[in-house]
């Protein structure tokens, strides 16, 4: 299952958990303010850190570029894919669940 | 199991009353119920208030929706499941939360473990949050 | 492959309905289909014809009917959550006493049972909201 | 004392609209003055005078408009915020070349301004929102 | 000062920032889906007890009763008030302070 | 200082185009300058990130409001504080922000201090979050 978030994790708990119920080996895209939290340095990268051994994780890169966000500061493991990508990830996996 | 009934899971994390999303969430359920695919419909995080006894909005004059959930098990939704982890961490238990009595007069609320419920997420053809 | 679109927030105020386009038009353009984009909750919004947004923003609702033109994209307000956000159809208004319609005619209004429908018959289902 | 009230939400998708009209009746109830209520962001929708809600629910549009009544309270929309969401006076939309207009008439329509002037002349600015 | 948060404090970290700005015996008024930090047993009740130390919390009595949340409940030192009594804290203080 | 004056602060804590509020936020400030009030403009939690240097929304067609922020010691507002905590917890530092130069060459965005950002708060007549 492809699982989107689209929230900042320093401001909702979205995230937390989209990622205490995703089974092992489901495709995470962060997406609009929830790019910020595939960044290194942010409070909550120890998230994102050991949530990378259970599950692929890409962030949304037209969202990363609209805020100013560069790529060689993202956690390494985090996959940066554009909107074909992301569509090509909702193909590969049998269902999308957006957590709002 | 009818093979080509889809499972459509309805995920319900939001507090009702501070937002509509729980009310409208409700209306789809019903609304899609004529489809007869396979649903379930699952409270967690705060979608757990949703179920609480005792709601009163007309004292702000908004409209009381928490009864509809009875209704939910004529429209063949046989499982309000909901998530133990986020009842205990709002220090919650099934006594705090309404019953939904099915035909047979048991209850459709269910709690289920994270484990349980990652499992049955993961089998689902269509999942939704509103 | 058949896609199927649920957009939950109003133009502008939540990036939402952004988000949907540019997914849309990207399953477009890589050879799949879009077989509907329903509006649901504040979502409803983005049928207003009378947005005037000014001259160096993008126009979200004329985005909209621009595409569904170009690649004959089914788009769908839900008629019980346009309702009671004044968002209305020329028959919504004769009936409820207004007397003026607000709807791009391009959107059409239908049960919220139709975005259900098309989560059974697209082979995949994409929600976007806040 | 005089209260400055903002509603940043619009109606029925968020309390916000809700609990302002709360507190305006109990400030006014105290022996308060509300000398003026601005709606900005998503909050110009409570000013859509084609909202109809149904008949079980409370109509947030009218409540406003029956407590301006009522009270003799100034309801004011920010007119670039109403702009893009396509709430319109006749005015605007003749400028702006709709053929209809869809704003409650109690509302009038003014710059951003006339609420930070509100809270110069206020002494309490209160502001709800999501 | 009065401040107001109306969000759940298990969903948004809008009570944690409010909480880390307000001065010393600022007054917090629990509105809306915040009305759930003032109950006892609830993940986040620690939050609420050690605010107590600094300042005076209230909770919007109508929220609670619409959300079918009991009085006896509440977490001990936290008052419930009215919409009467939300005016009167907004007079009492020289100004309110909505955290959204 | 005029003790006519009001102390108005505005406080951003929102991350821009996921919603409008930051957008329309600088809207409001840039309004309420012709009353010419003791005006701040605070950047807390994920509002720092609406003064990151690089944005360029023009890749999702969205407005660029960034540049705005250059404009507003035009508008006298002479101090763009920022919270060090909250650009700690972000893992950013005062170069990855934009520089907003006043008339004398200096810049106006300027680090705080939770402790004094607190005491600056508590002092204010009018407190405006969006």
């Amino acid at each position: 299952m492809l699982h989107t978030v689209n929230k900042s994790s320093s401001e909702k708990s979205t995230l937390v958990s989209c990622l205490r119920l995703a089974a092992d080996d489901a495709d995470i895209l962060l997406i609009e303010d929830a790019v910020y939290a595939a960044m290194t340095g942010t409070q909550t990268e120890s998230i994102i850190q050991s949530a990378l051994a259970r599950y692929q994780i890409y962030v949304l890169e037209p969202d990363l570029e609209c805020r100013g966000l560069d790529k060689s500061r993202l956690i390494s493991g985090v996959k940066a894919v554009g909107y074909d990508g992301f569509v090509e990830l909702s193909v590969k996996n049998s269902a999308v669940h957006s957590w709002l | 199991m009818d093979s080509l009934k889809k499972r459509i899971m309805y995920v319900n994390r939001r507090a009702p009353y501070g937002t509509v999303y729980a009310l409208e969430a409700l209306d789809v359920v019903l609304a899609g119920a004529v489809f007869e695919q396979e649903v379930s419909v699952v409270f967690l995080d705060d979608g757990v208030y949703q179920l609480r006894r005792g709601q009163n909005p007309a004292v702000l004059n908004m409209k009381d929706f928490s009864k509809t959930f009875g209704a939910l098990p004529d429209f063949d939704v046989m499982y309000l499941y909901v998530d133990e982890e986020s009842l205990v961490q709002r220090g919650m238990t099934a006594r705090d939360l309404i019953e939904v009595p099915r035909e047979d007069d048991t209850d459709a609320v269910t709690l289920i473990s994270s484990t349980d419920l990652s499992s049955l997420m993961d089998q689902q053809d269509v999942v939704l949050q509103f | 492959m058949k896609f199927n679109i649920l957009v939950n927030e109003g133009p502008y105020t939540h990036q939402a309905s952004d988000s949907a386009y540019q997914f849309a038009k990207a399953a477009v353009n890589a050879g799949h289909e879009v077989i509907r984009v329903f509006f649901y909750h504040d979502g409803v919004y983005n049928a207003n014809r009378l947005s005037a947004p000014s001259v160096d923003d993008r126009d979200v609702v004329n985005q909209w009917v621009r595409f569904a033109d170009e690649y004959e994209i089914d788009l769908a307000v839900c008629v019980t959550a346009s309702l009671k956000r004044g968002i209305l159809s020329d028959q919504s208004a004769l009936r409820y006493g207004k007397n003026v319609d607000n709807i791009e005619k391009k959107f059409q209004v239908a049960g919220v049972g139709y975005f259900i429908e098309g989560s059974i018959i697209a082979d995949r289902t994409i929600v976007f909201g806040d």
